[in-house]
């Protein structure tokens, strides 16, 4: 199993982050794992992205050009990437701010309303993981305890009390996402 | 089994030289490495196992603080990315005209001038033919995984020693910045096992004093050292060669790359395979020595080669060099801080081998 | 409350919500709309205009240049007081 | 009076110069290197001297103030604009030139340029940014991180016993005899930034009267650095970093201002 | 007929810049190259031209001094040694980045290191292969008597400025030191006739801003300027490649030498027809772009090749490169400051590549 | 009492110290490097510190100081010696280590090392020797080459206006917080010579202290430089450098000396 | 008609003008010239020579392994350059301070006392003309009108009147070399 | 004249003539000598010993250390005088 995903937003959003409980939970589920993110200068803002390839095998190249899942958290990436998901591989999008809506019709697509429920539950910091948890829903590539155990890795000891609200968020992730249907 | 970690490129280049018994690392901050001494200052090495860390004000400093430190045979390193490592190019030729050991690493970016901070492989000349002046050669390792960033870490610092010459780890801005999985090795001691007869700590009763210099005003003198250091080199092909040969027993294309570009190429293999196409894949990991021998060998089997850098061609020379007219050798690479893909790979063998060779 | 002086028209896409305009004006007028821009930040306005009294300090610290102020000249405020 | 009675053409009193461009500044929300760039464009702007202005971007994140600035400009080497300066000023005296250069970029790897230029007195101006730490490569301990101060690369604070003090450089370069004007200077609130603006100015002025350099250091946030609000890292600014660097002349018409007399 | 002078070629050097109508020099003493800004400083050219003459106080700064003046369009150079142009090599791929014409003299000592004062050719590699970071090329001159040292000084700023690119004179500490008859050019006036629409020297009002820079952070863009780059560097092979054939017509036997070996060789070749071997000599003055076309061609006609250097081998490299494999290539040369002599050149073809030959 | 009974072992006053070695210093008759070779190795012998000294030779007419010195010595490249210094007292905290540097090695193309070192307050010994030119590459104008002065390239004199004033780099690195002991010492005459040594004993002895950088500037001549006899060298030294570059302390135990008060 | 001719000595004997003189004699005399010099550091002492070429055709080497001539002024460049005169060649040797002499049959071996001449006329500063004159005497390749040209270009306009004193030096060299008989 | 108390020994080979000595001793004891060493310089002597005080100042001064200087204890000159 070689599972490539790309992760793509603005820079505050956690996508890094979101990026790294994904390769710690592979490990925690003994895959091979890399995490490649596109990298810039200090200054905050514009976009962040990064890849996530979990594989079974030995892994060869960290950059793609396609991907089987593409995890959208913003307008620029959704440009960006929507092309570059291979056919019949998955889009997940939370549709904050979109105006302009996915079309490819050879692919799964989903929504998520991910920040819309962050702003509902007062707390902005576990959007990413109740994306994550829209994700694993679609693909349940890793098992939710190695995902916890990933967590639990990536985060430091001093934020390790923040694992339930954590593990709340990605379950209740698992229940926003939902498919989107292209407008033909 | 040694710790598992999920580690950036550069956080793993610095845990490597923690647990490698580095006594010493200077450095400057620069993109896409600065992780390497971030990652140490927030380690404190210095109560872990009594390592120095010191941000320098420069990196004309930081390799002078490396040549310092490397007089007295201490395990010392540096790392830059490609202006600051152009920087160091005096320092650099002192250290190898002195036959100082010690650990350089490049995570290169693209270039000329400011250029990107994003990935390349453009300083590829510059580390293995000289940026600095004269007659001279760095050691160079170039790792395709964090694991080998950790592990050359290690290998670097031996094989200086072993040599009493400068080692580069050429590196990119894929690498460094990736993370991975990574076994980290076991600890070793902070003690240097090499000679140590020729360093200066004072001098004691015992012995005569000790002298670390580059220079011989009498050229003859000079051209002597020259040519100790020229058999040195010598030496370093005849036993210190490596590389990785992926595919390559039946291929009837090659593809040759290092670092990063090999790992796009190892992807590109797979996928030519699929279409049928025999590739394999030679990995240089000793950029200096350069594997030319084995290049030489495999051109009696294969049909052609593709060298792909991310550069305008630079590596390209070499193989041409190795292989010496007997099938053709090619370049590809995406340069100034583009990353090629396998897909893109793939298709410039076809074009310029395959589809010619044929 | 007291008369309008000054008042101040916000680059809402230039502004990038730093609030330094809101912490330099002396009569507190500005404040941070809830909305955001294209760039996901939340711009000032003029909560209070009628306590604006063009002094301009909010232009001057506002790093983006997103701020342009205005004041009546100083005889026309004359006259209506 | 109403809002549209008072938003007229006429009425401005304040408004973004047109030095600028239209480009939105890559800062971040709040960031001093802005505000300082403002005030070059507005003296120059005022000194209607755009077409014989020459402005030399360093490396750190005003490394794009070429993109920003509507005049000619040249990006040079990480600490070097000093040098750059020199090669231009030298060949084309009657061109006001000026470097805008950080403290990374000034007081670290620039040093030797910078010393060996305010010592040859070169008829420049250089326009320091302060902000006590390297803000585009990701925070790291700069020569001007304050005692204590935590950095990326001083994660505990700098400990000045294994980093070393702050060097305050200006307070050298006000010694050497090539200097004409020296000053500190901060962009943290209104009356602050006035100020600034009027050692910029008399900055620029100075060329003309060819006895020098003319160097003025603006104290001045990087809130991303050091991990504040914009609001909080200024207010960080006045009570930590203007303590060790306070602001004032600190020579004028090349003579050395009494220490305490800073005006 | 021009001004007839006994000069050393370092003075040469610094009076052609004078009569070239050079702005401005930048520049930091070495030996052996000194003489350069001392007989600049000591003819006041800025009484007799107005150009501009500074001693740095680095080489460092030297360059960057260079990198300024190049920006406003002046004709700047500066000079300096191995050491000193290592020192260099951030801001010359500055320079190259930002399509900067400029002329830097390397007058080549003995390396690596502090080495020798005494004269090398060791530099090649960092002259024409960049030893400063990225893809980017100098144009490379090669003079190898003093009437070329001040010639090559005009022909210098001509191609620089031809290009936008940086020229560079590789001499070394014969060419530099020795005095021989020149005939001076005819001073022409300090006035740049080349393009100026891109300088900054102040943005009028009847034009858009000007702006120098080697940075593009979007690496698309940074790629983009590189293919510009690389397509610039394929003129100057198309356009500007020179070099001087001495016997080649019946050769059956070829040094390749430039600089002063070349002049070694010269007396090699008088020496090996009298002994009945048919030498001949070709000697690049374009080091970049290197002369491949003639050697390729001239591997059609002559049974081997000595590629002779005062280094441990690297133009040879390049002649291999050219020849690909179709005749023996093989390199001589003493180093680290030793001048072999016309005969040891002689008898090293004898030996390297007449008898294997034969 | 006949010559005979004077020169007899037991009544040796004064012979050249073991620490220099056979070899014939490489200086021209009458330089000032041999004298301050002999009191540095004359400072070692009497601390009884052979054993722990590691001492760096610049780039410069000193660059074969290790033939000399009977001590383990490193040869720096030009200006580098105080961070070659760095790299070795960081992680040799216990040993002696000194660098010893030229004018143009020290103050033109090792400025920015010098002052870092300096601010950073390594716990190293500085010999610094001011002679007014680059001795080594034939008689250039150094840094601190004099107004008027002549050299090889101020071939008319030092004219300040182009080429700048000569830079006081030891007032400068006085006032830095990383140095502990500065002064300026002369070899010119029996008493300066005296003075000079102390001085230099004062810098070694510092460093067991761990409370910086100690520096002393030792003003030398270069008679071939000059172009003059080392008699007159001298003479022309003690009327015009030491009136630009006046001995004395500047700092002691970390504290500034007032000026005046040179000691 | 080529002549190669190395000048060697002390380093304040004069060698380096010696050969400026004669190469800018050449160069009146309208031949191809070159003027190798070894060079150090500044330091004074030491040893220093220079290769001097006069020729009729283009000089392809400035640098050579043997020579037509050899003047030579101190001992260890007596030691160093007489194995390197050509079979044929002329060895022209200042006798102060030498000690071993020259010993080869198969070059025309001459000396020249002139530091002694010179400490006699009390003019030590003319002595490297003296030693010229001897050469000229034993080898006339250049007309003495032109190294009288050649003496006014390679000297600065300050020090033209001392040119009579040169000529008269020259010409005193012409009368002091002598015929030197190696010894069996 | 006066009681000889000092003496110096110059090592010939070392001393390469720069008469820094001859400069510096207050008595006049040095002068050159006429012969050169191996190297071509004139060397130092003591022309004046019964001048010499042992005072030092010739060996302190000379750059290259070619000066030994001796002189009798204070007591023994005492007992003399
Ligand atoms: C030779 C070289 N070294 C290092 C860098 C990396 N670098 C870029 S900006 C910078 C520091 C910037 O700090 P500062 O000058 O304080 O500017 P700021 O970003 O804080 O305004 C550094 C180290 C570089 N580009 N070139
Ligand atoms: C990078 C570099 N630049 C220049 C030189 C040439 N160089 C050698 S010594 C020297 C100056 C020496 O002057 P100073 O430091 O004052 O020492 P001094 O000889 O006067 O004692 C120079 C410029 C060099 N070796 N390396
Ligand atoms: S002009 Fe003055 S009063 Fe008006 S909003 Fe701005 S700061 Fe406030
Ligand atoms: S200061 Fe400027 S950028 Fe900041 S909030 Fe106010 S208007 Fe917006
Ligand atoms: S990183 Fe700091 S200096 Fe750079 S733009 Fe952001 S706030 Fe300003
Ligand atoms: S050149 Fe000057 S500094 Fe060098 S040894 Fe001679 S006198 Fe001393
Ligand atoms: S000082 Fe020393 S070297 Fe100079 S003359 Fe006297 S003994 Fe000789
Ligand atoms: S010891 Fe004193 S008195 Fe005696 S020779 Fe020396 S300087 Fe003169
Ligand atoms: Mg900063
Ligand atoms: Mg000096």
């Amino acid at each position: 199993m070689t599972e490539e995903i790309i992760i793509a937003g603005f820079g505050g959003q956690g996508v890094l982050s979101m990026g790294k409980i994904l390769a710690y939970s592979g490990i925690m589920q003994n895959m091979e794992v890399s995490w490649m993110p596109s990298y810039g200068p200090e200054m905050r803002g514009g976009t962040a992205n990064v890849t996530v390839i979990l594989s079974d095998e030995r892994i060869s190249s960290p950059i793609l050009n396609v991907y089987d899942t593409a995890i959208i958290l913003n307008q620029q990436s959704l440009d960006k990437f929507e092309p570059k998901v291979k056919p019949g591989g998955l889009l997940l999008f939370d549709n904050n701010g979109i105006t302009r809506y996915p079309v490819r019709k050879d692919i799964q697509v989903c929504v998520i309303e991910a920040t819309a429920e962050a702003v509902r539950m007062g707390s902005g910091r576990v959007f990413n993981m109740m994306v994550l948890g829209g994700f694993l829903k679609l693909k349940p590539v890793l098992e939710i305890e190695n995902v916890l155990k990933g967590l639990q890795k990536s985060l430091p000891p001093r934020h390790h009390h923040l694992i339930p609200m954590n593990e709340q968020a990605i379950r209740r992730g698992m229940e926003l996402v939902k498919p989107f249907t292209v407008a033909s | 089994m040694g710790e598992i970690r999920l580690m950036k490129g550069n956080e793993a280049i610095a845990e490597a030289a923690i647990r490698a018994g580095c006594d010493a690392y200077f450095g400057y901050p620069i993109t896409p490495q600065s992780e390497v001494l971030e990652y140490l200052m927030a380690e404190k090495p210095h109560e872990r196992t009594g390592m120095v860390v010191l941000q320098a004000e420069s990196e004309v400093a930081a390799i002078n603080m490396v040549y310092g430190a490397a007089c007295t045979g201490k395990k010392v390193m540096t790392s830059s990315s490609s202006p600051g490592i152009s920087l160091m190019q005096e320092g650099i030729s002192y250290i190898a005209g002195a036959e100082l050991p010690c650990l350089i690493v490049n995570v290169v970016r693209g270039g000329p001038g400011l250029g990107t901070i994003q990935p390349s492989q453009a300083d590829y000349f510059q580390a293995t033919k000289g940026g600095g002046h004269g007659d001279y050669r760095l050691i160079v390792l170039a790792p395709s995984s964090v694991q080998e960033m950790a592990d050359f870490v290690k290998l670097a610092f031996d094989l200086a020693f072993k040599y009493r010459n400068p080692a580069m780890i050429l590196s990119d801005g894929v690498i460094g910045q990736m993370m991975e999985k990574i076994e980290l090795f076991e600890p070793i001691p902070r003690v240097n096992e090499f000679d140590q007869s020729w360093v200066t700590t004072g001098k004691t009763p015992d012995r005569q004093r000790n002298i670390i210099t580059s220079l011989n005003l009498d050229p003859y003198l000079q051209e002597e050292h020259n040519h100790h250091l020229q058999e040195k080199y010598a030496r370093m092909r005849r036993e210190d060669v490596r590389y990785e040969a992926i595919a390559c027993d039946d291929a009837d294309y090659l593809f040759v790359a290092y670092g990063s570009s090999a790992r796009i190429c190892q992807k590109a293999v797979q996928l030519a395979r699929k279409k049928g196409i025999k590739a394999g894949l030679l990995r240089p990991i000793t950029l200096f020595p350069f594997p030319e021998k084995i290049l030489g060998d495999l051109s009696q089997s294969v049909k052609g080669m593709l060298a792909v850098e991310m550069s305008a061609g630079q590596m390209v020379e070499d193989v041409r060099l190795a292989v010496n007219g007997k099938i053709p050798v090619e370049h590809f690479g995406r340069f100034g801080g583009v990353v090629h893909s396998p897909e893109e790979v793939l298709e410039a063998l076809e074009e310029k081998i395959v589809k010619p060779v044929v | 409350m007291g008369k309008i002086r000054g008042a101040i028209v916000v680059d809402t896409e230039r502004c990038k919500g730093c609030e330094l305009c809101v912490e330099a004006c002396p009569t507190d007028v500005i404040r941070m709309e809830r909305k955001v821009n294209s760039k996901g930040y939340h711009y000032a306005y003029m909560e209070h205009p009628e306590s604006c009294s063009g002094c301009m300090n909010c232009g001057i610290i506002c790093p983006d240049g997103a701020i342009t102020v205005y004041r009546v000249k100083e005889e026309k405020v004359s006259e209506e007081t | 009076m109403n809002l549209e009675e008072i938003i007229r053409e006429e009425n401005i009193v304040y408004r973004r110069t047109p030095l600028l461009t239209d480009k939105a500044l890559s800062y971040c929300p709040g960031c001093g290197h802005g505000t300082t760039h403002r005030l070059i464009m507005e003296v120059i702007e005022e000194m209607g001297i755009q077409s014989d202005v020459i402005g030399i971007a360093p490396v750190g994140c005003s490394v794009l103030a070429y993109e920003f600035m509507d005049i000619d400009m040249i990006e040079a080497a990480h600490g070097r604009a000093p040098a750059v300066a020199t090669g231009i000023k030298r060949t084309w005296p009657g061109k006001y030139v000026f470097t805008y250069q950080g403290d990374g970029d000034l007081a670290a790897i620039g040093t030797s340029e910078t010393i060996h230029c305010c010592n040859r007195g070169e008829n420049i101006t250089i326009i320091f940014i302060n902000n006590g730490i390297y803000g585009m490569t990701g925070g790291q301990m700069a020569p001007t991180t304050i005692p204590g101060m935590k950095s990326s690369t001083s994660p505990f604070g700098r400990d000045t016993a294994m980093m070393g003090y702050p060097l305050k450089i200006t307070e050298l370069i006000a010694q050497l005899p090539g200097t004409y004007y020296v000053s500190r200077q901060s962009v943290h609130t209104p009356a602050s930034v006035r100020k600034a603006k009027k050692a910029i100015r008399k900055a620029f002025e100075n060329q003309k009267l060819n006895k020098g350099v003319s160097f003025v250091e603006v104290v001045s946030n990087c809130n991303s650095g050091w991990k504040m609000t914009p609001v909080q890292a200024n207010k960080w600014l006045e009570e930590n970093m203007l303590a060790y660097f306070p602001p004032g002349d600190l020579k004028v018409d090349g003579q050395l201002v009494e220490q305490g007399k800073t005006s």
